[in-house]
């Protein structure tokens, strides 16, 4: 297996999957001759041509609606978002054509879109530029929504959310391209959507997470081993579908449960999550569930403010303590 | 005419000057006469009005008004008996409009409109009986029930709804004309909106990419002077809707939308152009709603005066096409009557059959959520199943 | 105290904070020469004039964002989207603007615009104006929520809305408009935000809900009552703030909880309150806390799917017997 | 010049006509003068140039656009040092724009913008060292280090922001237009955007209710030629942005964003317009931009040639009009560097103000959220308080 960059493996399999299908493209703002405001893109163009590698004008509103619209007569258009951030002029068109033209035509009309681009805050972009916007997809049905934490999960995921009959949103991480690791190189590599994946084996206690946030649990894991606590690391990568046999296996092995997201927590994932465990596996829980998330504020510039605003392992730790009684 | 003398802008000529803004010449805007709009519709004698069309084709438009009239007609009274449910927005009175609009086209073609669409689909080739059935939210619908008056769909017969969201249907119309550009088809692409819409910003994204990438999209504006209970002109700064198109440096047209022939050869203009690689066209189409605003929106009283729609209802477009097929000898009083009968008859059909047509059942409501739903992991949340 | 409908309690609230306040004004489509598109606005452009009664052109980005505006340099606006299904067009405005401008300004402009709106199914609209909001909006820091689910509610609830310096949004019910109960003539009549109420005392069983639902949350309640069960049901008419009080309190009542709402599951109002009440009361429970809401898929037209869609007292009746293990 | 021959729809008149359609006059579309760019720019002698204006207030032009240049130059230098974090888009080439257009403001009028806002920020007020604490992120910042580069706010000097939605501003700047008509105040609202922007939803919704409504909001488009690597030509059908304004009956005008006096001279009047009663105005400024779209994209390379930046330089604004004030002996080159020297001092002092300025601490989180947080029930849900 390479070693590349999550930002490569997007790169692969965007180019693999438009390779495979003739009915694959890429449309969004600055995906051509600038190869991507975070050079998601890079020598897409080249390679293509610019109709397959379509830089868009500045109307979100506008290009998913084409995005929509193509895909209902067979394209499977790939929609960049520069980040979800600006997406918000564009949910008409995901939550009330998107996600409803299947059911609205009884069947008759596939929409086979993605949706892709980065969720969270990255350094000191305030409040407009910095939200996770993954749990405010996640609430509408006929939406799927992934979430991929390394580069393996980014190629193998974005494949599988481009060969899907649905709308799908893959929420990436800013932060997240310049990170590296194994990606197997197979064209076939496609990673099913609804299969969590245990980065971290352990009997302790259940940090369960997605995206961005499993280096957070992970390095929070690492401090508790220290510490003689042996905390298991579920990353859920899929948000809907939802590997909820996943989610209950580790409660039942480790009994306490500590939910992370970088998001807001009121409607968050971890809300949902922490939901369905207490009434799928009440009597298998020693202590409440924790859940720690983002502070429930608008993102500050200031640097200080900003790293106690994200959620950090520390947060973590301290949650897991808690649930330990310790 | 407008269309004509309003010329676009060569993306290709533009593109190649690279000296930057002071090097790109300004597109030409609509001609400023006055006299405008009685220049848009042409002086024809009546044989010229026909455009030579076949005598049979002559009639079919004859007979697809009229169905659509006494369709809706049979609609507004299932309605009353509380047959079918919900928001219902009927067409009378704009019948010419997408009836002209859509005979100017090929079967190949694709055809998407707002929630006031029934006529639509209709012309579009959905069956009275499916159409009906929709309404009465049964199994046998176009949409199996699901989609309702406003959310018709076949996929066979190219129609693509029946959208809700005031606007919402443009950027996806944009859409598919963008597919027909990316397989190279010689396919064209009709959306219609209401003129309300025209205020929407999906509207003016979408004509920008329309015209940027000569996508061969013909959009058509349904004036009918309302949206619900405002009128145009307190909705809109500029009254002239294909006056809008100079924006985009795209050809713009205005059509009398009650009058079927005219609605025929203004589109058909637009649609030959986007078929050959001209690009995209704005129609403004301007007709009348004979009806309220839907079943529970009175036809006059808060917003408009019973005078007006009465002096309105003089142009009906059924009356003045009937005329002219008359004084041409093509639909005689007798052949009209017997048509009229005929679409009664299909119109009454078509709710017997709806009337039995079953509901969709329970498991129903989890299907065509998702179409693929075999997949790993949880995709409903409700603990109901 | 005069019995009215919901329609006219809404009407009185907007009539007398306008008398009150010469800042206050009312915008949307067909709010004044139609008289709102459910007659909510009903003879207030004859009262108040055009400039405090504006009709707009359908452009709900736009005059959302001219509401948010006016708010900034201190008028009061309310801006009624003639549903909140409408408003997807709009949130880039309520929530990029709306809910961070007091933050990002570093507290120097204060946003008290009031968003208002029918929120949730009436009755055979499918799809695409079928939708229960309030989740959404709830998710945002710098928002605040309000959904009542009677006349006097509406009337305090708003012009509390009105009154408050924050962006708050109240989500009324279309099937509510017509409903009629007493409700105090008093001017300065006002119900504080993040207050609940207790609708029904009982001691067996608590069933939390807002809005609409809380009239099936009523009518399980009487079903059960013949049943031996006694349900307490609580309004918690602000959704944001939330009073988190008064729901640990009805959970020490009765250690049994079912949570209703009117949208959608992943991400709901519902979620939320369960992860809050297991963390926070979780030696209180006897039992876990179970959900109803809608079915989790877009809203069919057809009347027996759309019933069977919609949440109801047999639903709640099922779930409060499973939580008494009966 | 386009503006005064551009001719708007009196409302008044339109709606008092009941007729319909059929008798709305189309109002005029720009002139078709191929010349119309030149016409945009008469023909001045230099002093004709300076409309009679004081020499205090030609010199404080020159001296605004030296600080802003000097602020920025600083600001790039302190980004590069990590003092600065975030995204941050210099305007270094368009000072003319801003400055030229606030320059025809009065104290009490209002201006909003969009990320691209130090000089704007400036401009309207906002102390050197407050502008820089807030880039440094620091407690003295004039958003108190919660808003940086691209939301700065100034309440007291009437500056609104400092937006990061492409087009975002622009239905915000159009609420506080209505609310000058709403109080019958005697202000103006001047929004700035980017040519990029033009091409939003939000654009066009807010120009047709401003020219609906007639409300005092002058419209100016930043016009530099590229959003981020996109080139104008590459995003928008038709070139003439001013031209855009004819679809809603607005007056419109050019004005070259190069020469800080045109771009008075046409703010003005507009300004003007505005402040008595004459509704909304859309200026096109046609300028450059000398630095990449933001710290992190190069000044050229992948979207435009070094070449091209080189002769587009040759135009800076400044040294344009330092050669004018010269050669009507207004401002000498002595008195020029003797104003650089002092710009550079402020400059430089805002930085060392701005390091010592405390963080803000971490209470600061929860502060500015919510205006009435003194409520019944929980406004925060992260647990942590
Ligand atoms: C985005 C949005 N806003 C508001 C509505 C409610 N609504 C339905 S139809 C309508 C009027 C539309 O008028 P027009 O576009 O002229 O079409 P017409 O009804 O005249 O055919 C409105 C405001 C909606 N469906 N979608
Ligand atoms: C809605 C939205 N989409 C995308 C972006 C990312 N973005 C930031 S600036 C920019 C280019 C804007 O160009 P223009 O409006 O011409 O302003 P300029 O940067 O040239 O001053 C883009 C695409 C954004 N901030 N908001
Ligand atoms: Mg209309
Ligand atoms: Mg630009």
């Amino acid at each position: 297996m390479a070693v590349i960059t999550y930002r490569e493996a997007l790169n692969q399999a965007l180019a693999e999957e438009m390779e495979r299908d003739p009915d694959v493209f890429l449309m969004g703002e600055e995906v051509g001759v600038y190869n991507g405001a975070y050079k998601v893109s890079k020598g897409l163009l080249d390679k293509f041509g610019d109709m397959r590698v379509v830089d868009t004008p500045i109307t979100e509103l506008g290009f998913s609606g084409l995005g929509v619209g193509a895909a209902m007569v067979g394209l499977r258009p790939v929609i960049e978002f520069m980040t979800f951030n600006f997406s918000f002029l564009a949910v008409d068109q995901v939550f009330n054509a998107a996600a409803k033209l299947l059911s609205m035509s009884g069947g008759q009309f596939k929409v086979p879109v993605t949706f892709r681009g980065p969720t969270g805050a990255a350094l000191q972009l305030s409040a407009q530029h910095s939200q996770a916007l993954e749990a405010m997809y996640v609430h509408f049905p006929g939406i799927k929504v992934v979430v991929p934490g390394t580069p393996a999960d980014a190629k193998g995921l974005l494949k599988a959310a481009i060969r899907d009959d649905d709308p799908v949103c893959v929420f990436e991480g800013e932060m997240l391209y310049n990170l590296k690791g194994e990606v197997p190189e197979a064209n076939d590599f496609v990673i099913p959507l609804g299969k969590a994946e245990v980065k971290r084996e352990g009997g302790d206690v259940s940090i369960i997470t997605h995206g961005k946030m499993i280096h957070v649990a992970l390095q929070a894991a690492a401090t508790l081993e220290k510490d003689g606590v042996d905390a298991e690391v579920v990353d859920l990568r899929s948000l809907r579908p939802l590997d909820v046999d996943a989610i209950l296996a580790t409660v039942v092995k480790t009994n306490r449960v500590v939910l992370l997201e970088e998001g807001w927590p009121y409607g968050g994932i971890t809300a949902t999550i922490a939901a369905l465990i207490q009434e799928e596996a009440f009597d298998h829980l020693d202590a409440p569930i924790l859940r720690v998330t983002q502070a429930d504020v608008p993102m500050p510039y200031a640097k200080g403010l900003e790293k106690t605003a994200k959620p950090s392992a520390e947060h973590v730790v301290e949650k897991v303590n808690r649930v330990l009684y310790r | 005419m407008m269309m004509s003398e309003t010329q676009t802008t060569d993306k290709k000529e533009q593109d190649s000057e690279n000296g930057g803004p002071r090097d790109h010449p300004s597109p030409a805007a609509p001609p400023q006469d006055p006299e405008w709009e009685r220049a848009a519709k042409p002086n024809l004698s009546k044989e010229e009005r026909t455009m030579g069309l076949s005598k049979e084709k002559l009639r079919k438009m004859m007979y697809d008004m009229l169905l659509g009239r006494r369709f809706e007609e049979k609609t507004a009274e299932a309605y009353a008996l509380g047959k079918i449910g919900g928001f219902c927005h009927l067409y009378i009175g704009q019948e010419a409009v997408a009836i002209g609009g859509i005979h100017a086209l090929e079967k190949s073609d694709y055809v998407m409109t707002a929630y006031r669409e029934h006529v639509h689909a209709l012309q579009m080739g959905v069956e009275p009986r499916a159409a009906m059935a929709e309404l009465f939210g049964r199994i046998d619908g176009c949409s199996k029930g699901k989609g309702g008056s406003m959310h018709m769909f076949s996929a066979e017969n190219n129609y693509l709804g029946g959208h809700g969201i005031v606007g919402g249907q443009i950027p996806l119309a944009l859409g598919v004309a963008w597919k027909i550009r990316y397989r190279q088809e010689d396919h064209v692409m009709q959306v219609y909106l209401g003129e309300a819409a025209v205020n929407q910003g999906a509207f003016h994204e979408s004509l920008n990419m329309a015209a940027l990438w000569q996508l061969p999209l013909v959009v058509i504006v349904e004036n009918n002077r309302f949206g619900m209970g405002t009128a145009w002109e307190r909705a809109s700064s500029l009254y002239d809707i294909s006056q809008k198109a100079s924006a985009y440096a795209m050809p713009a047209a205005i059509a009398d939308g009650m009058d079927i022939l005219d609605m025929y050869r203004v589109t058909k203009e637009a649609v030959d152009r986007a078929r050959s690689g001209g690009g995209p066209t704005l129609i403004e189409a301007r007709t009348y709603r004979f009806v309220g605003h839907s079943m529970s929106d009175p036809v006059h009283g808060v917003y408009r005066t019973k005078e007006e729609v009465e002096e309105e209802k003089l142009n009906d477009p059924i009356r003045i096409y009937a005329n002219l097929l008359a004084d041409l000898e093509i639909l005689s009083q007798d052949e009209l009557e017997e048509m009229d009968t005929e679409v009664k008859k299909i119109s009454e059909e078509a709710a017997e059959f709806a009337e039995k047509s079953p509901e969709p059942e329970t498991p129903e409501l989890y299907r065509d959520v998702y179409a693929e739903e075999d997949v790993a992991g949880r995709l409903y949340f409700d603990g109901r199943r």
